[in-house]
């Protein structure tokens, strides 16, 4: 059984006893234990179930590498699932559960999957479930649905805050083990600005594990004292409990702080999710350890052998009592000896090479262990847990010589660099055979903006795998001088099959990928059948597509590949190493962009008294507009018809201060203003304000507004509000970069002024109350502007209509916004003034028969299209978009023209709607004829308005067409004028 | 994540403060021009996959248009000019012959 | 006539720095040429500072000039005293090509102080601040809004536009709770 | 070929499963075929199958510079839908999901396609008219599509954040047909299908030019040596450009990224797939159980297969938000694709200024939802010479002219 061990430990506080449970049962740990240890300290060694056969799963590893020993951790809105037990730092009442399973961990009845495995083997699902057709989608797919997936999902909102920083440097070491402590060393002391990651919360790495001499020193003492160093240098920054998680183009690195996801509810965020832009990027990662692939190795109980070693020193918990070790190299024998050390036992061990000499072997030997060489697992024994190995010969085909009792089994296939951050941004990798594994290939780096390698990998990530030669690799890049003693190890010799002459009964017993249940006999049918690209495996057989992507799984997968296709390893080549390093929360990758910050809200300055008076607010951009007021049991609609009918009747207020508003100023203004909008601009007199479209390069209709020749050599041009910056950079972009030499600047004012529309027949006398200014039609006609005092408040006023009323649109600076609001609402009380909203706005520019950009507009849609004729030069030899509406379809006389529609029974056109034609087309597609682009109930007229596009436009005058009707059916309007309100246009000229 | 210096403030900006513009050195062509002459000015691009002239904006710094030359196929970054400028400077399209002798040039 | 109202009313926050919106402030955008006649005028006349360098920012008591972009300087001043400004720049740079225009009410402006403004603001704005130098003016991003920053008095000023200041102070306030100092 | 089958399966099963064939062939190309695809992508293979199937042209070679199926097709976030807009893309989408929807029985592979429901969300009045209007296209195209409350929306989608705050959901556009497949399937049940008919599927084949005679094609330079053919077929999103060159002409294309991410597989949580335009994101569960999320493209061009993380960043920002349960699952890998963007964001289909050489390209963000459709039309081009009503309105010279199909105009985005 595995259980705590009375001394050690040098990573717990055995004064701090932390009480937690696991699927209910209440269990305690300590201070500095991972989950994962506390578990095994508890005896737990069954954490979860597997994917697809939902075998019994145990921890197998001690870092990010797990596979298996994913819980659901903590609950309701602190619910996390997936969450490795080994890399999840134990605190007082951590609650977790198990997944993947029902009705409960020890008994899941999806375990019968297990039984009939031989006939679910990789792929089967592309070859079966094909008939009938409909089985898919009602039967097989829900029950494939439902036993798959892992954690539980959440349900709530997250109760957790999350962050983001920004951080810069020249050099950015990851990974606190030696080899990154000595690289940040060697940075720190040459002066460049160094940022020290650490993905755990503790340094050293693997040295202090295995007992490692570092100049002299204990690994533990060394990694003290160069921390202390490195905290004493200005010019370095060290952090942990933070994986770098992705590398990007031009030195971006994205980091994962876990800022307190060991201390949950302490109000801190808990993650920090850094970007940092780096010089350059050490890479000093580390290496992972491979399983062997004998039958039987997924049993709870089978670990890696360097994962049992750090349980038992790092935690004083030991797997098993009695532990086989199986390895194909030198490095297992320091497991055994740390069992042995630790007063556990040791059986055996289990070496497939043939011959086994060297250091560690002989003082295994030395400590009375037994040594079986040339000999391989044949298969584990037991269920829920190890229970013995039956032990052969490696060469053999898997005949039994002898069985072990044992309980735990540890097993090493030898070690392969963490090359993910050297392969993130396209570095390549080099076939080590005298390791067996992948490295950096120094010749074909990733590159930086200035084509140099953005990465430099050392130590074990580069496939120096032992302290010294570890500390020799960063010496010989990046210099320095510290040493580690040397420990002599003989090689390792690959074994990817073990034994290697197993039969098909035991390979479908290997496995490969632990989460995924894929086996060596899988990789070998997608050979078979065709699937022979590394990506074809990958994805039949879903080997390396678990969870922990490949740490495992990937190099043994590949070599059995490369086996079954008769090919060398290097020329099967790897899968593309895809960030992130491991999973990322998502909440960290939101960052505080939550509820108030998710997006910049927009707000005018009279937004707060909206929001008083309850107006219904709509979003307009990143705006936030009043789409109406309503009053107390008044419905929307209800609203909207009200601020119309007062509108039109008495007078009514706009806030319009979103409105763009660009000033374009020079001695070429004139004449840009020419280019940029369809109509000619330069001819405006002083004073006056013109209407104007503006097209893009295609032709197509793009903006609108008012434009107001403000002096000799300036205008104002009034956008749409989700237009302003769009514009502004539209007007940059020309001057900028094709009339660099017209002299020209703008500058876009938009939020400078509050903008307000007093529209109604009583507008006059609301304004002439405020006083200050002559607001008569003499002094200010339509289509004209003032600048003055009104009220008190520095104003300019453009007597300007879109709602066909008599109009005033008054700018004031945006401090004085909301009093120029709350004293027309004052003056205006008297006259009936009422807000309106951009509903009614909307209806009332309809009745008009004004267009609306976006509306109307809809991307293909040239000003032509909307009879807007009189408002395209044909003096101008040139603007924006004219050639382009030159085009033979632009150009065709039977486009889609404006027109007003009034149905004949009333009602309103659906939103949205067609107008179908007789026939159909070659696709056997209903033909169309036109369509409507605006469509309201008119409380003015008491009836249906509508503005629409047709085929033939004003042409059809007096037609009855059908619209079609959401749900079936039409409804017959009459093609009429747009105009329906005012077409004599008293009203606003008034 | 790129990083393009903006020739006229010199910040090194990062590419959330950017925004792209695609295709540099494009010839308008307006009313008068020939079918084939404005359909290529709007549609046909070079797209090549190595190195590429276009266009950015430092939309969050100084606001100002400026060119790029930069590979599509490594993302290494030449050099960056202003938009006022008719062809690549002379010294960029050296440059980067030197570092890409197969590059076909600028045309 | 009422007193101009800031974006925010000086709304403020401490945490593990301060967070004060101030205002309203003068400020006129100014669009001319370095080499325009009359510029150097023109500024001084406004701000009494010299024509601020690339990517710079001549402080002045309340009034400063800063360089925004190759034709573009921001000029601070007393709200009060911005049509003055404006009529002594028309003044001075009459005849030469240029664009002045009142921008006071267009922006919003915090101040970010304390040990640890720094801190506040590089969780928000991909800028570099230990190579911020002595009197730059930097032009970015805070989160997802266009800011413009630089150190002054012992802490940041910051400037944003009106309409975005209550997530501008939204972010800032996110960012300065105490506990999520980035380092001691 | 060995039909599969449950049968098939139990059978096999008795000798640990040694007794199966390869899906496809591995052959070494011939001197001349009568057709020969360029890209064995799910938009070739389908190309090659219905010159097969639907015109009897089975002399057919697809040559690949990767892997089959190692392009968009397998890193794509497998959405199906055609609620398109415009008439000619709501053909040829919908002409493809009625594909899909037989598309396993038909090539006896089991693609997995799932029609589970697929709604656009619309959160403001304006995307509300746009969608409408799609509604009511959509009716006169043949295409069932609907329009639904904001109740109805979170009945479908429990996890949904249906107030806000800050973009309330106010309906959604709903096609029930919509829903996902296996994108890997698509390719390979594709090529041993075309394997099958007798084609030749020739990997790791890389063209270096095409050979033409008095402007009409001849055959293709190769890797593995020249191949002579009487017609020629481009499918090579992404890299469109390139094999355009060395036929000749130029597109009006440009290669930008696209990226991808999934979460970890979590317990089932949401049936059908879900868009967002208004915020820039969507989302769909896989049958493995992880959430496939996706979003905007890169502005610039772009071979890497890389794109910038901060468009990451936005997306995910715009989905906690609209699922505020996602918050606390995490990433576990994401990806990028090349997309070929065109002036219009609308795919090509088209005969080209070389002679028997044909070009589908263009398809942009929304490439896999069309394999089907895009094959077929693409076959039938390829088979007569001229196009069929699937492919007319989609030839090359349409913006010379000004005739767009804009997706973009209902505020849908071509995903």
């Amino acid at each position: 059984m595995s259980t705590r061990l009375a001394k050690g430990g040098r990573l717990i506080d055995r004064t701090k006893t932390q009480g937690f449970s696991f699927n209910g049962k209440r269990m305690t740990g300590f201070a500095g234990d991972t989950l994962a240890a506390a578990l095994l300290a508890n005896d737990q060694m069954l954490v979860g179930r597997s994917f697809k056969y939902h075998r019994p799963r145990g921890i197998v590893a001690s870092g990010a590498e797990e596979p298996n020993a994913l819980v659901n951790l903590g609950s309701g809105s602190r619910l996390e699932p997936n969450q490795r037990t080994t890399t999840t730092e134990l605190f007082a009442g951590l609650e977790a559960a198990s997944q993947n399973h029902w009705p409960s961990l020890e008994f899941d009845v999806g375990v019968a999957n297990n039984y009939v495995a031989r006939f679910l083997p990789a792929g089967f699902y592309y070859k079966t479930f094909i008939h009938p057709r409909a089985a898919w989608k009602h039967v097989f797919e829900p029950i494939i649905r439902q036993s798959a997936g892992l954690g539980k999902a959440p349900k709530d909102r997250d109760a957790d805050r999350y962050e983001q920083a920004y951080a810069f440097c020249d050099l950015l070491v990851v990974g606190g083990g030696i080899a990154g402590l000595q690289a940040a060393l060697v940075a720190g002391r040459s002066g460049a600005r160094v940022i020290l990651l650490e993905q755990t919360a503790h340094w050293g790495g693997r040295a202090p594990v295995d007992g490692d001499v570092i100049d002299g020193k204990p690994a533990e003492a060394w990694v003290k004292d160069a921390l202390q160093a490195l905290g004493e240098m200005q010019n370095v920054t060290i952090r942990n409990r933070c994986k770098a998680a992705g590398v990007y183009d031009h030195g971006y690195v994205l980091a994962d702080e876990k800022v307190a996801d060991h201390t949950p509810g302490d109000g801190r965020p808990k993650h920090r999710l850094w970007r940092i832009r780096t010089g350059r990027i050490i890479a000093a990662t580390g290496a992972l350890e491979r399983p062997l692939s004998f039958a039987g190795n997924d049993l709870p109980g089978v670990m890696l052998a360097g994962a049992v070693r750090d349980y038992t020193v790092n935690f004083a918990v030991s797997p098993g009592d009695r532990t086989v070790v199986v390895t194909n190299n030198d490095d297992a024998y320091r497991t055994a000896i740390a069992l042995k050390e630790a007063g556990l036992e040791v059986p055996a061990i289990i070496d497939a090479r043939a011959s086994v000499t060297g250091a560690l072997p002989a003082k295994a030997r030395a400590m009375g262990i037994r040594v079986e060489a040339g000999r391989a697992v044949v298969k584990v024994k037991g269920g829920k847990r190890v229970t013995g190995v039956a032990i052969g010969l490696q060469a053999g085909e898997g005949a039994v010589l002898d069985e072990i009792g044992c309980d735990a089994v540890a097993m090493s296939g030898g070690w392969s660099p963490v090359v993910h951050l050297w392969s993130h941004c396209g570095g390549k990798l080099i076939w080590d055979e005298a390791q067996a594994h992948f490295r950096p290939d120094p010749k074909r780096p990733p590159t930086n903006h200035d084509g140099s390698a953005m990465v430099t990998v050392v130590g074990a990530a580069n496939g120096a795998l032992t302290a010294a030669a570890a500390l020799a690799d960063v010496a010989a890049q990046m210099g320095g001088e510290a040493k580690a003693e040397a420990v002599e190890e003989a090689a390792m010799e690959p074994v990817w099959i073990m034994p290697q002459g197993a039969g098909p009964a035991l390979k479908m017993k290997m496995w490969l990928d632990y989460q995924n249940d894929v086996k060596v006999s899988d990789v070998q049918l997608a050979a078979r059948e065709g699937y022979t690209s590394v990506e074809h495996t990958k994805r039949y057989t879903t080997l390396g597509m678990a969870t922990d992507q490949g740490k495992l799984s990937n190099i043994n997968g590949l070599a059995v590949l490369a086996q079954s296709l008769n090919e060398g390893i290097p020329q099967v080549g790897t899968t593309t190493f895809r960030p992130p390093y491991t999973p990322v929360t998502l909440g960290a990758l939101a960052g505080e962009a939550r509820d108030e910050i998710f997006q910049p809200l927009r707000r005018s300055p009279i937004h707060a008294w909206h929001e008083a008076q309850g107006a219904y607010m709509e979003p307009v951009g990143l705006w936030r507009r009043p789409y109406c007021y309503p009053k107390a049991g008044e419905s929307h609609e209800q609203a909207v018809h009200r601020e119309i009918l007062n509108t039109r009747k008495a007078v009514g207020m706009l806030d319009a201060s979103t409105l763009g508003k660009i000033i374009v100023k020079g001695p070429d203004a004139g004449r840009f203003l020419d280019m940029l909008y369809t109509n000619v601009m330069s001819t405006l007199p002083v004073g006056k304000c013109r209407y104007g479209l503006m097209c893009n390069e295609q032709g197509f209709l793009s903006d609108d507004g008012v434009v107001v020749r403000l002096t000799e050599d300036s205008w104002l041009c009034h956008t749409t509000s989700g237009g302003a910056d769009r514009i502004h950079g539209w007007m940059e972009d020309w001057l900028q970069c094709e009339w660099w030499d017209w002299q020209v600047y703008t500058a876009n004012v938009t939020e400078q002024y509050a903008q307000i529309a007093v529209a109604g027949p009583n507008a006059r006398k609301v304004l002439e109350k405020l006083g200050g200014m002559d607001v008569s039609k003499e002094a200010l006609p339509f289509m004209a502007f003032v600048e003055g005092h009104l009220g008190g408040l520095p104003a300019r006023v453009h007597r300007i209509s879109f709602s066909g009323e008599l109009s005033y649109e008054i700018a004031v600076p945006a401090s004085h916004g909301l009093a120029l609001w709350q004293a027309l609402i004052a003056a205006g009380a008297e006259f009936g003034v009422q807000p309106y909203g951009t509903e009614a706005m909307h209806v009332m520019r309809a009745e008009k028969g004004f267009i609306m950009i976006g509306d109307e507009t809809d991307g293909t849609v040239i000003p032509q299209d909307l009879n807007l004729g009189w408002a395209i030069s044909k003096k101008k030899a040139d603007y924006l978009g004219k050639r382009g509406q030159e085009r033979v379809y632009l150009a065709r006389a039977d486009r889609w023209k404006l027109a007003g529609f009034e149905t004949l029974d009333g009602s309103v056109i659906p939103d949205g709607a067609y107008i179908p034609a007789a026939g159909h087309n070659p696709n056997g597609q209903r033909n169309t004829q036109g369509r409507v682009t605006s469509t309201y109930h008119s409380p003015t007229l008491g009836k249906g308005i509508a503005m629409g596009l047709i085929r033939g436009g004003l042409d059809r005058i007096g037609e009855v067409v059908e619209f079609t009707k959401m749900g079936g059916g039409t409804v017959q309007a009459r093609v009429c004028d747009p105009v329906f309100y005012d077409k004599e246009g008293e009203k606003g000229n008034g | 994540m790129l990083i393009l210096e903006c020739p006229y403030c010199g910040v090194k900006a990062e590419e959330t403060e950017l925004s792209p513009g695609y295709e540099a050195h494009l010839k308008r062509f307006g009313p008068g021009s020939s079918d084939d002459e404005f359909n290529d000015y709007m549609f046909a691009r070079k797209n090549p996959k190595g190195v590429h002239f276009e266009r950015w904006r430092h939309a969050y710094g100084c606001g100002k248009w400026f060119l790029a030359a930069r590979c599509t196929a490594t993302l290494e970054v030449f050099g960056t000019y202003p938009a006022q400028s008719s062809e690549p400077p002379a010294d960029l399209v050296a440059k980067i012959k030197a570092k890409r002798p197969d590059w076909s040039g600028y045309k | 006539m009422a007193d101009p109202i800031s974006a925010l009313s000086g709304a403020s926050y401490d945490g593990f720095a301060s967070i004060r919106e101030i205002g309203p402030l003068g400020m006129i955008t100014l669009r001319a040429k370095p080499d325009a006649a009359g510029l150097a005028a023109a500024i001084s006349a406004a701000t009494g500072c010299a024509v601020p360098a690339a990517r710079r920012v001549v402080i002045n008591g309340d009034r400063a000039a800063g360089w925004m972009s190759p034709d573009e300087y921001l000029l601070v001043l007393p709200y009060d005293q911005v049509a003055a400004a404006l009529a002594a720049i028309a003044g001075a740079l009459a005849g030469a090509h240029h664009l002045a225009a009142d921008v006071s009410d267009a922006r919003a402006v915090f101040r970010v102080e304390g040990d640890k403004a720094t801190q506040v603001l590089a969780k928000l704005m991909p800028v570099d601040f230990a190579t911020l130098e002595p009197g730059e003016l930097r032009r970015s991003r805070a989160a997802q809004v266009a800011a413009a920053v630089w150190a002054q008095d012992g802490g940041f000023t910051l400037v944003c536009f009106r309409s975005v200041a209550g997530y501008v102070m939204g972010l800032l306030t996110h960012s300065a709770m105490p506990g999520s100092e980035l380092h001691a | 070929m060995k039909r599969y089958s449950v049968f098939a399966i139990a059978r096999e099963a008795m000798s640990y499963h040694l007794g199966w064939e390869r899906a496809w062939a591995a052959p070494q190309p011939k001197k001349e075929y009568d057709a020969i695809i360029i890209g064995a992508g799910g938009h070739g293979l389908a190309t090659a199958y219905y010159l097969g199937k639907n015109h009897g042209i089975r002399n057919v070679a697809i040559i690949e510079k990767g892997w089959l199926g190692g392009g968009n097709t397998g890193r794509n976030t497998t959405i199906i839908r055609s609620n398109y807009l415009q008439d000619p893309s709501a053909a040829i989408y919908d002409k493809a999901l009625k594909l899909y929807e037989d598309l396993s029985q038909d090539l006896n592979y089991n693609v997995m396609f799932s029609p589970r429901g697929l709604l656009m969300l619309a959160q403001t009045h304006h995307e509300v008219r746009g969608y409408l209007r799609t509604v009511h296209a959509n009716t006169l195209q043949g295409v069932a599509t609907e329009w639904i409350s904001p109740a109805r929306v979170k009945e479908l989608v429990p996890i949904i954040n249906i107030d806000g705050p800050r973009y309330p959901i106010l309906g959604a556009l709903y096609q029930a047909r919509g829903g996902t497949a296996r994108h890997d399937a698509v390719a390979w049940g594709y090529a041993r299908a075309c394997s099958a008919m007798g084609m030749d599927i020739i990997q790791q084949c890389e063209v270096t030019g095409v050979r033409s005679e008095n402007g009409v094609v001849k055959g293709v330079e190769t890797t593995k040596g020249y191949i002579g053919t009487k017609k020629l077929g481009i499918v090579v999103a992404g890299h469109s450009g390139q094999v355009a060159d060395m036929a000749g002409f130029r597109l009006p294309i440009e290669a930008v990224a696209l990226q991808a991410l999934v979460s970890e597989p979590i317990k089932p949580c949401m049936d059908v797939v879900v868009m967002a335009n208004t915020v820039h994101g969507y989302m769909s569960q896989s049958d493995k159980g992880e959430m496939v999320i996706g979003g905007g493209t890169d502005g610039f061009n772009n071979f890497t297969q890389r794109g910038s993380f901060h468009h990451i960043e936005e997306t995910l920002r715009a989905l906690v938000e609209t699922f505020p349960m996602i918050s606390r699952l995490k990433m576990l890998r994401q990806w990028g694709g090349i997309v070929d963007m065109t002036g219009d964001r609308s795919p090509i289909i088209s005969k080209t200024p070389l002679g028997n050489c044909f070009i589908n390209c263009g398809w942009g963000t929304g490439g896999f939802k069309a394999i089907p459709g895009s094959g077929w039309a693409m076959a039938d081009l390829m088979a007569r010479g001229e196009p069929g009503p699937l492919a007319a309105d989609f030839n090359m010279w349409r913006f010379r002219e000004g005739q767009f199909i804009d997706e973009s105009v209902a505020a849908g985005v071509a995903h």
